[in-house]
């Protein structure tokens, strides 16, 4: 098991990703090792105006340079301020959280449905699954946005050999529409129905997805949002409704859920 | 020669003073994964009530000028699933336990200590008379003076070991109320819970808490807490447990200056679950640095003008 | 088409709803030095007494998290030469003038205000019926109904034009005092005065304000202001002018929602004296984004849950 | 009269003076033209700790690139962020403020007392009164300290050509003991009595100096600290007992008093 806890660690990288994405690197992160996709590190952000971290998915690891990344949108003030900061300023993270994807069966093929912010945990846990020996090509990468600028890093998918599926609202890139579409398609010409649906991104996103897998019967997991005072399970504040009943925390019983779990 | 940062009240000793508040720890189990729970004084439960509750729906927080309102709405599992499923963790934790316990009416307040009464594990009771967050119950018992002294008095007589009253800061007289919990057997007092106040999102125009409004915690109450510690301690003999936005050893030693005998830490754990860990250091070397032997030697200490 | 920023209520017309608040603009000389005062709203000036203050000794202000504390203690030039010295400025500026008046006593409120009825610039009086940092006076009246209401009362007699109450937040229930000062008959009321709070230094084990206690103000204590804005609004049908840690455009956008009709920026004027200038520009904005005509469409339109 | 105005300059340059000092450069200061010695400027510090700005006396301007000039030392929570803040970072600035140094006549000697942090705004009084014509050999530039380390930027006061005084408590440069000593000694030696006091540093310089002042009766004026919420005379915050009853306010009446106007 993993145990969180909090450190400094100091921004050795930043890339501006354009369209008010940016990737940034920390070292020296002792919990690389312990780092799963869908899993997120909380991250302090020194400023005036913000009390609570910020809640970044893990987009990549290097366990030899001890390294960590995340890919992060500018969206409101604390991402504002994470995006002013500079190389070699100390940030505290606290980490890694939240129950982490489960892994494919060789057998099975990851159909991966991405989109927004839910990019980054999706781009490690393909990196992941290659890296494991997940054959790419029963890695179906669907990743959709309004327009092509949406669509960061794209070549870091291209180069993971997995079949990848970009498609954008206006077309600029990839099918036009909305991602959702093209999964569906794919998922119904699937030949053997071994699939496991991957799902993070918008609202309307994981919601399209969510009722797929339920409606056509895939298994597979979605990774929520939700604003999170404390991101270890004890302020109860992230909370969302189960189909069963009752609540669950985003950031101890998830971020990651199964299809079907979650009442959207 | 290292510092004694062992404090007892009510005839129960602690390792030391510092305290995790009720609702900013569970019952334990998650902080327990980051530090082996033996590190604090005592860890106090979020309330427990008669039934499980679920809480307001979300959103039930927001962040605000360094603090945050919270409206929870006392969700937690129950006085049965709380015996059945957190007593049995909390038995094995080495560390001391405080139940608070919440309700609607005497009676729920009465029914739920009296099933904790032999429950060994349980150190003490703290009856949160002061909750902004429901309804019913919650702070009315803390506004009003007779309530506050006839439900105390009906707790100590089904709980055979020490009870805490935990004041709400939303009252003209603290002083009042806390003379009152004294006067109904009280063997500690609990200041401050929240403060009552909200946020208002200015593109939807709703409320940003669905109750709402909402209880302010953090480091923006520090200044309103201290300040009731102070009150308290000059009209009450009570020992007294502070908190409201204490976030480091410095934050505590000045409650301890203005009377309390102990503290709680809440909300500074979202930001930092590991905060009582390092407080623990700070403090050491804080007694150190001034040559004291004790916490006690700080207690009431504060020298006025 | 621009929107309108212009707000009335007790029959007075104002150029926009934001004011300075008392104690936060002297009596406008400095801030004069940073842009026109005809850009206010309202000038509300420090409390003025019946005799000068002196206030208490420094250090009289200290630092909190997104807050401070003061401990002024109603320094002022005294009634006599207000009138003489600093009434002639105030009656060359462009803007409405409010004068906040503080007494230890009935009689000195209604000596104050009566000295005032016949100064024709003098558009409205605030009664400071809360200041926590007196011994006298101050926040007695404001914590006790009975008090409230007979002040306001003796004052309406002495004095034609509006008087405003201006409320403490330091009570079990804000809403009653409210009513005891509509009852009493005043013509708007203010929410909310400063928090009762302290602070240590840890070094010297001194409180970090002579007065030993002060009151906090500041972006800290937005969110109980508001709560308070909402409460006294739903239980009373005065204008509210809503105060508290307000330090930009869309601050005062929670304030209207959750029931004000102007706001008064305090704290805020020490880190941007011409945070007003701002705000102005912000709330312009805001209407025309929203597609209001003014600031009445906002004025207790909190959608609530 | 100046007109206090709140901006936003860029910070161009940072330099670590050692022991604790740093000198700080902002662009574009609109106001550098009305800037006067003795004033100050009253900086915001992005950072959740920091509620009010921190009031750092001029200590230079240059018209020309309308850059202006703070010298700082680290002593809390503010003043180390302030240490912490990189070139290119935006910093607000209130200012200018205060009443500033009267200028001596041609006639007098100036006899500077500076120490600690009042050293900056009496670099700035020598440097303006060289600039405008004042006689070099008619500033005596006396500064205390407890070590070498403690005397900043020695070399630019030599520079200006003016009678360099440097005094330090263990003797490591200048004359050994504290510096009104050697002032007083030059007092009273002084062949005629045309001097006028200038005096900025730690409480007991300020005391002794101006107590030099009053019972020599050497004319001059003294710059006195104070935590200031506001700056800007409003808040009532930063007030000093007068030696004839009532309170002044050290921003808005001061920072520079009269010898002998100020209870200390
Ligand atoms: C488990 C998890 C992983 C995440 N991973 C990433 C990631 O890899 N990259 C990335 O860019 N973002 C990610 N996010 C979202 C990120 O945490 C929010 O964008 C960020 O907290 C917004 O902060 P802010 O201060 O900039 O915005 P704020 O000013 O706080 O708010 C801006 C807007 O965003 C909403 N908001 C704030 N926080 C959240 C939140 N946590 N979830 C949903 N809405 C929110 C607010 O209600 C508001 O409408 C993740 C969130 C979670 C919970
Ligand atoms: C008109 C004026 C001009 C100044 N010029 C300079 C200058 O040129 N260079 C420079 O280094 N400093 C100068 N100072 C002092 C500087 O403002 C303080 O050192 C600074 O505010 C300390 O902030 P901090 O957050 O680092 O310290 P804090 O953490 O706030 O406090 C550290 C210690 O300093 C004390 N303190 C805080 N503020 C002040 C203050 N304003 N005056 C006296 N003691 C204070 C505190 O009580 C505490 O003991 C000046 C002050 C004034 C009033
Ligand atoms: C999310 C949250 C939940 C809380 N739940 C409870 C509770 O169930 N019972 C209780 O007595 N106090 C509760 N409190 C109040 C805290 O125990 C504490 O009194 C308050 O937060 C002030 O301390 P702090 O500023 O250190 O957080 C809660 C506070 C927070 C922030
Ligand atoms: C330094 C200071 C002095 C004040 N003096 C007075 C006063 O004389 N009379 C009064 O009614 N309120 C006084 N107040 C309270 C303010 O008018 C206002 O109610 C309070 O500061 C809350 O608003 P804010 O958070 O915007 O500052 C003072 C506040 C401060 C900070
Ligand atoms: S963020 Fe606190 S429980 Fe999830
Ligand atoms: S700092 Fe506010 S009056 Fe001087």
């Amino acid at each position: 098991m993993t145990r969180p806890s909090c450190q400094d660690t100091l921004l050795i990288k930043k890339r501006d990703l354009k369209n008010n994405y940016f990737s940034a690197t920390f070292r020296t992160y002792s919990r690389v090792d312990q780092c799963r996709p869908g899993q997120f590190v909380h991250i302090q952000i020194p400023s005036a105006e913000i009390y609570f971290r910020r809640a970044m998915s893990i987009a990549g690891v290097s366990s030899r340079r001890r390294e960590i990344e995340v890919i992060f949108k500018v969206v409101g003030r604390g991402t504002r301020q994470l995006g002013n900061l500079h190389e070699k300023d100390r940030v505290n993270l606290l980490g890694p959280l939240g129950v982490p994807f489960r892994w494919p069966r060789k057998s099975e093929t990851a159909v991966i449905v991405a989109g927004g912010v839910g990019f980054p945990p999706l781009l490690y846990l393909a990196s992941e699954m290659v890296k494991r020996g997940h054959d790419p090509r029963r890695i179906e990468f669907f990743y959709g946005g309004r327009s092509s600028a949406d669509l960061i890093e794209r070549s870091r998918i291209r180069k993971l050999g997995v079949r990848f599926h970009p498609v954008t609202e206006d077309g600029s890139v990839g099918e036009k529409g909305l991602v959702t579409g093209p999964v569906e398609e794919f998922v119904r010409r699937a030949p053997n129905r071994h699939l496991r649906l991957y799902g993070c991104g918008p609202e309307g996103m994981l919601k399209a997805t969510n009722e797929l897998g339920v409606r056509l019967k895939v298994p597979g997991q979605i990774s929520l949002e939700a604003p999170m005072p404390c991101g270890i399970g004890i302020c109860l504040g992230c909370v969302v409704p189960l189909v069963g009943g009752g609540h669950a925390r985003v950031c101890w019983d998830g971020p990651v859920f199964e299809i079907g779990e979650v009442a959207l | 020669m290292s510092p004694d940062l062992r404090v007892s009240f009510a005839g129960v000793e602690f390792a030391n003073p510092i305290m995790t508040a009720s609702g900013c720890c569970g019952y334990g189990e998650e902080l327990a994964k980051v530090y082996p729970l033996s590190k604090l004084g005592a860890l106090v439960t979020k309330s427990v009530t008669l039934k499980p509750r679920l809480g307001h729906p979300p959103p039930r927080t927001a962040e605000t000028a360094s603090g945050m309102l919270n409206a929870i709405g006392l969700a937690n599992v129950g006085i049965d699933c709380f015996i059945t499923d957190k007593i049995p963790f909390l038995e094995k934790q080495k560390t001391r336990v405080i139940v608070n316990v919440a309700g609607s009416s005497l009676n729920e307040y009465v029914e739920v200590c009296g099933r904790l009464s032999d429950i060994a594990r349980v150190d003490m009771i703290e009856l949160n008379i002061s909750c902004p967050n429901v309804d019913e119950g919650g702070m009315e018992f803390g506004a009003d003076p007779v309530m506050t002294e006839k439900l105390v008095a009906a707790v100590k007589k089904v709980f055979p070991r020490p009870v805490i009253a935990k004041l709400s800061p939303n009252v003209t007289s603290i002083a009042t109320i806390a003379a009152a919990a004294e006067q109904g057997g009280a063997d500690a007092l609990a200041v401050i819970n929240s403060l009552v106040g909200t946020a208002i999102d200015v593109e939807t125009w709703r409320p940003r808490l669905t109750y709402n409004k909402g209880g302010l915690t953090g480091a923006a109450i520090k200044p309103v807490a201290l300040a009731m510690v102070n009150a308290v301690h000059e009209k009450c003999r009570l020992p007294i447990i502070g908190i409201g936005g204490i976030s480091n050893g410095s934050d505590a030693v000045e409650f301890f200056l203005c009377g309390a005998t102990a503290v709680q830490v809440g909300t500074a754990l979202f930001i930092e679950p590991d905060v009582p860990v390092r407080m623990l250091g700070e403090l050491k070397a804080y007694l150190k640095r001034k040559k004291l032997s004790s916490i006690g030697e700080l207690t009431g200490k504060v020298r006025k003008y």
